[in-house]
């Protein structure tokens, strides 16, 4: 198939399990959410995808070919990318030379020694209409930590996408951002290409019942089950175990 | 044209020294070969962020490369600069192999403890490199078979300045290009340029091989201009004054590293002529001062004031 | 830049100065090149304490010429320097003579610079022979190591050491030292049981010592650079107890110098060394020499390198007194010349211009005055540079 | 069979050494993120004041010893609070430049009152000489050596895990925000850690003088020794201080029984595959 497959994928460290039998899909156009409590393994599964760590056992494959064994760049190259959990920018850099970065890496230019990174016409076109895409474009020469917290997570994704992602995992894109201006969030993921295969893994579940089609829910390192938001609000063991217990 | 302006600036000032301490070139070609040295460090610690203690391994053999090149093969500077800039890169290479996969206080060790086994290795190689003695024997060629390397030292200072000048170019053109850009990535955050498909650990071992050639380039200048090479050149001391004048003067832009250099040598030269003995007092005021008033470096020292002067209105 | 003019410019600057005057009542200058801070800044103390010596017996004039000194720190080894500063002294102080330099590349690091402006320099320290041989401008009031070695072998072999372990840094000179010390042993029909190199960056010397012992040999010879590493082992000879064992510790005086002596302890009574000078050399001259040192600092001690510089400002003196600022006739009046220092008879050897001098074999003993000195036993006289190249 | 035995008697004396100066260094820059390049100086001040002491006051060796470590505990209070509580925050750099030009200020001072010359600290008579130990003999003053760093480590383990001084060193080393939001207060266990590892390695300083003799320049002749052995240790590990200690001491000290040709070379090699193979040091966290 065309997307991502994992395939029975385990992980433990020492006798510790922390990924257990899991069997995802993600296919282009899919909007699926990854919820579970804390220390479900959320972020064990995400390094596993990304290359970050390698997995006990399993099968993860892209487009059918197996990726287990490719590192965290090449997975990149392949087509999946991920936004941070916690905004990780280039700090001291303008906005513009943030979305340079991906940009010109996709393109395999980072090892250009002569010319100057801003003048590449395709990049520069590509960073004008990212940056007016997350309204962002007022403010691409400012260095990134002068941005607001919720415009940093726009750049974050900005970013991400620069990379012409076939896979994206989005990391909590609302973690640490004000409720008020959550709702650029949404709007921003809504405004996401139509063939891109979308996971998101968010605590907010205003959020995930938003933006989602689909949802995967992780208890322990295994999935417990999966299926549209509506069935998944309805489930009882999702309620006891999750919605209940982290809002109650 | 605005980039264009500090060069101008740094011509400017060359001439002038050149005129103004004519007595003094020696001292001057020093100091700018030391520049290039900073230099390198500037690209590892300012843009990249790679913090390192071994300079003098980069540069040493820099040196011994081109001083053994000039003894046995041609005695013409210009082939001597890229013998000595080569083997720096060469050096680099295959050391930053290991050593870039660290950080931190393990990296700083680990350069420290490749450039003393080069010095040990040269100590022990005495049929080669004259051992303790040190490697004598090195006449030059005029430059470009035209100007000799006269008494007064005014040849040498001008070969030297025009090397600093390409090299300064040269860092600035890489430091504006696309690699440039990954390595000030790298500096910020290496997870995410991972995570933007950048193979970090190779761009670092890049990076300190181009490094690694411009110490060389250093290197291989002191070789010529003084004309003997002893394991010195591998001493600890080399390593950490760089970092010294580079923390001083500032990161990261390449300026800093000039200014750090000729603030500190110009200080410890005045200071020792006129105290040989308690210099060092001077030196250590110097640095604390700078510390705590503009930890940035000196060339944080414009905004510094202009901040000062903000806030008293 | 045209290169006939820099040359001209350097002539002008460096080289002919004032070679033709002989106004009277002028200032000669004199460059001293020496480290006076970092690790080895006891030297610069060393000499410029000789200095003072020499100028409250002797006066800051000769001849009727002022003598004037510029003194350059040099550091540690460090060619580039020493060049630079030796540079801007014939450039931009135009010095008449150079004086100083400790470290063997230091020293030949300027050879080149001084064959260019013929300044007669006046090694104080620098021990390696090799130096000499690459500027005839080069005169040396120090002394060279196979000078110190070679003598202690005979005295050695004569006194009942039969087998000895060399122990020496592994640098240089310290390789020099061995191999002038055992080609002599041997030849007279002594045995080498083992040669320990020691690295030069040696903090704890228990080892080498406890190896030695191992072989039980009449005695170690050692030589180390005067220092916290000589210092260091000698201690560990003196704590690891082979003086009871039998076994001596002989070498060159560099590791009982003086000015790390009395922290020896007592211990160290009855180690053997070779050397050019003891502070307690018993003569007339040098117990003025010491007693104006104490005087004018009273924390002071004379050492090999008080020597070299106290000689080393006679040298200069004689060749301004015969020269003013003409540094060749300078030259020919000293070399050859031979006059009495605190450490005995010197003569500038013509051919090596490296003084000859008698070699003194000294024992640690507790002085007079309670305190540690290298009392001299033995004199070998006359001992020039045996290891000046023979081409 | 003897030369085992001597290479550890030796190695451990040697190591001990390492240890007493080093740990204080490895402890401070593990909590306070601080690189120290002054602590030899600390080591290098006991060293001299107790030369000064005995010398040319005429104190014997124990008072002065005792008088000296005091002195510089008292000293090491007022600096951490001026000089080094505004560097803190301050990033690696400017925290390399301060503490070098502290360590440069303490030579240029020291060599100003004292002179350039080595500092000779007399040994008391009862740690004069050699015990004879059977397969070989081991200087006295050795001896005195293993027993007070035994003494330094038993009293450290003392300190860290049964006080609430420890508890709360501990944590702040672990967690160091934690521990200020729990209301430690950091401010204090810093001052308190910073002046008992100026202790420590002026003890240090003063038991190894026969090592490694005390000048004005020590503290950067012996600063990169000091830092490989916290660098190998890991930061801020007690015990880490005292295995990588140990482990050098008796690596250098196999090698200058064995191939003394290759003494520095090994010594270095050693470092590169151990922190080639354990990035973190022995006992640091990942």
């Amino acid at each position: 198939m065309t997307g991502l497959e994992v395939i029975g994928l385990n992980k433990a460290f020492g006798g510790l399990t922390v990924a257990r039998d899991i069997n995802i899909t993600l296919a282009p156009g899919d909007r699926k959410a990854l919820i579970g409590p804390n220390g479900a393994g959320k972020s064990t599964f995400t390094n596993l995808i990304t290359g970050i760590l390698e997995p006990t056992s399993g099968e993860i494959r892209l487009d059918g070919r197996d990726i287990g064994k490719l590192s965290e760049a090449q997975r990149v190259k392949a087509g999946i990318a991920k936004t941070f959990q916690i905004t990780n920018l280039f700090k001291s850099l303008t906005v513009r030379d943030n979305l340079r970065l991906p940009l010109l890496e996709r393109r395999g230019l980072t090892g250009r020694l002569i010319r100057r990174s801003d003048r590449e016409g395709g990049v520069e076109d590509e960073v004008e209409s990212l940056l007016s895409q997350f309204r962002l474009s007022d403010m691409g020469d400012r260095p990134v930590e002068r941005l607001a917290y919720g415009q940093q997570r726009l750049v974050e994704m900005a970013m991400t996408l620069a990379l012409k992602p076939r896979i994206l995992i989005l990391d909590e894109p609302a973690a640490g951002v004000p409720s008020s201006e959550s709702p650029l969030i949404a709007e921003a993921i809504s405004g996401l290409p139509q063939d891109l295969a979308v996971l998101v893994i968010e605590h907010d579940m205003a959020l995930v019942f938003k933006v989602a089609r689909r949802i995967v829910v992780l208890v322990s390192g295994a999935i417990l089950t999966e299926g549209t938001p509506e069935e998944i609000a309805a489930d009882a063991r999702v309620r006891d175990l999750y919605l209940g217990a982290s809002h109650g | 044209m605005k980039s264009l302006l500090p060069f101008a600036l740094m011509a400017l000032v060359a001439v002038v020294a050149f005129y103004a301490f004519p007595y003094n070139l020696a001292f001057l070609t020093r100091v700018v070969i030391t520049m290039i040295l900073v230099l390198s460090l500037d690209l590892l610690i300012g843009v990249t962020g790679i913090d390192t203690l071994g300079q003098a391994a980069l540069y040493g053999t820099g040196a011994y490369a081109a001083g053994l090149f000039a003894v046995h093969v041609w005695a013409d500077p210009v082939a001597g600069l890229l013998v000595g800039g080569l083997a720096g890169a060469v050096v680099a290479f295959v050391s930053g192999l290991l050593l870039m996969r660290t950080h931190g206080l393990t990296l700083l060790m680990l350069t420290i403890a490749v450039a003393e086994v080069f010095q040990e290795l040269a100590n022990k190689l005495d049929w080669l490199t004259g051992g303790a003695d040190g490697l004598g024997g090195i006449t030059m060629n005029p430059v470009f078979g035209t100007w000799q390397f006269d008494f007064i030292g005014q040849t040498g200072y001008i070969y030297a300045v025009c090397v600093l000048f390409i090299v300064t170019a040269i860092l600035k053109v890489v430091i504006g290009s696309p690699f440039g850009l990954s390595l000030r990535g790298i500096k910020d955050s290496p997870a995410r340029m991972r995570a933007i498909g950048t193979p970090v650990g190779r761009r670092r071992v890049a990076v300190y091989t181009l490094a690694g050639a411009v110490a060389g380039i250093a290197g291989a200048l002191a070789a010529q201009s003084t004309a003997l090479v002893s394991l010195s050149v591998y001493d600890f001391q080399v390593s950490a004054e760089a970092m010294i004048m580079l923390i001083l003067g500032g990161t990261g832009r390449l300026w800093g590293a000039l200014i750090g250099t000729a603030v500190f040598m110009a200080v410890h030269e005045v200071a020792a002529s006129v105290d040989p003995f308690n210099w060092l007092f001077i030196i250590g005021f110097l640095v604390l001062a700078v510390v705590y008033a503009v930890p940035r470096g000196l060339i944080g020292l414009p905004e510094e004031i202009r901040r000062m002067v903000g806030r008293l209105k | 830049m045209n290169k006939t003019n820099a040359w001209k410019l350097a002539l002008a600057t460096a080289v002919a100065v004032g070679a033709t005057q002989v106004a009277r009542a002028d200032t000669i200058k004199i460059g001293v090149v020496a480290p006076f801070s970092g690790p080895f800044a006891i030297y610069g103390t060393q000499f410029k304490n000789a200095m003072d010596v020499w100028e409250a017996q002797h006066g800051k004039s000769v001849a009727g010429h002022k003598v004037e000194f510029i003194f350059k720190d040099s550091g540690g080894p460090n060619p580039s320097a020493a060049r630079t500063a030796t540079q801007e002294l014939l450039i931009k102080d135009r010095v008449n003579y150079l004086a100083g330099y400790v470290f063997t590349p230091n020293a030949l690091a300027i050879a080149p610079l001084i064959n260019q402006s013929h300044t007669p320099t006046v090694i104080w320290n620098a021990a390696t022979s090799v130096i000499n041989a690459k500027s005839k401008y080069f005169l040396r009031t120090s002394m060279t190591l196979p000078q110190v070695s070679a003598p202690l072998a005979d005295w050695a072999y004569a006194n009942g050491i039969k087998t000895v372990v060399t122990a020496v840094t592994d640098y240089g000179p310290g390789i020099d030292a061995q191999k002038a010390f055992a080609k002599e042993f041997e030849a007279k029909g002594g045995k080498i049981l083992d040669d320990i190199r020691m690295p030069i960056k040696t903090t704890d010397f228990g080892p080498f010592i406890q190896r030695a012992k191992t072989d039980k040999p009449n005695a170690i010879f050692s030589f180390i650079p005067a220092g916290p590493p000589a210092f260091s082992f000698v201690k560990a000879y003196t704590d690891n107890g082979l003086k009871a064992d039998g076994i001596k510790l002989i070498g060159t005086g560099d590791i009982d110098d003086e000015t790390t002596l009395q922290g020896l302890g007592d211990a160290s009574i009855g180690i053997i060394t070779s050397q050019h000078y003891s502070q307690a050399h018993p003569s007339k001259m040098n117990q003025e020499f010491v007693a104006e040192l104490k005087k004018l600092h009273p924390d002071a001690v004379a050492n090999f390198a008080s020597v070299g510089a106290y000689d080393g400002m006679h040298v200069l003196y004689r060749m301004i007194e015969a020269g003013g600022k003409d540094g060749a006739k300078g030259m020919k009046a000293v070399i050859g010349s031979s006059w009495e220092s605190p450490r005995g008879p010197l003569t500038l050897d013509p051919k090596t211009r490296t003084v000859t001098q008698n070699m003194y074999i000294r024992e640690i003993t507790k002085g007079p005055d309670g305190k540690l000195e290298n009392k001299e036993i033995e004199t070998i006289k006359n001992v020039p540079d045996v290891g000046y190249p023979t081409k | 069979m003897n030369l085992i035995l001597s290479i550890i008697t030796d190695g451990v004396a040697f190591g001990m050494i390492l240890f007493m100066i080093s740990v204080g260094l490895s402890v401070t820059m593990g909590l306070m993120r601080v690189v120290n390049l002054a602590h030899g100086g600390f080591a290098m001040l006991g060293g001299a004041l107790t030369h000064w002491a005995m010398m040319q006051m005429g104190i014997p060796f124990l008072p002065s010893a005792v008088l000296a470590i005091l002195a510089v505990v008292v000293l090491s209070v007022p600096m951490e609070r001026v000089l080094y509580r505004p560097i803190y925050k301050m990033g690696e750099l400017p925290q390399v430049l301060a503490t070098i030009g502290i360590t440069f200020i303490m030579i240029a001072a020291i060599s100003f009152w004292l002179g350039a010359t080595l500092m000779p600290i007399p040994l008391p008579a009862v740690m004069q000489g050699s015990v004879d130990l059977g397969f070989r003999t081991l200087p006295t003053q050795r001896i005195y050596v293993v027993v007070v760093g035994l003494i330094v480590i038993g009293g450290l383990f003392f300190l860290t895990e049964r006080t609430r001084f420890g508890i709360r060193l501990r944590a702040a080393v672990d967690h160091p925000g934690t521990a200020s939001c729990l209301g430690i207060d950091t401010s204090r266990i810093f001052s308190l850690t910073f002046a008992l590892g100026a202790g420590l390695a002026a003890l240090g300083g003063i038991m190894g003088a026969e090592l490694l003799p005390i000048d004005a320049y020590y503290p950067l002749r012996y600063m990169v020794l000091f830092l490989t052995v916290v660098a190998v240790g890991g930061l801020g590990s007690i015990t880490g201080s005292f295995l990588a200690a140990m482990a050098l001491g008796i690596l250098d000290t196999a090698a200058r029984y064995q191939f003394p040709e290759f003494g520095t070379i090994f010594f270095y090699v050693a470092m590169i595959v151990i922190l080639g193979l354990r990035p973190q040091g022995l006992l640091g966290k990942a």
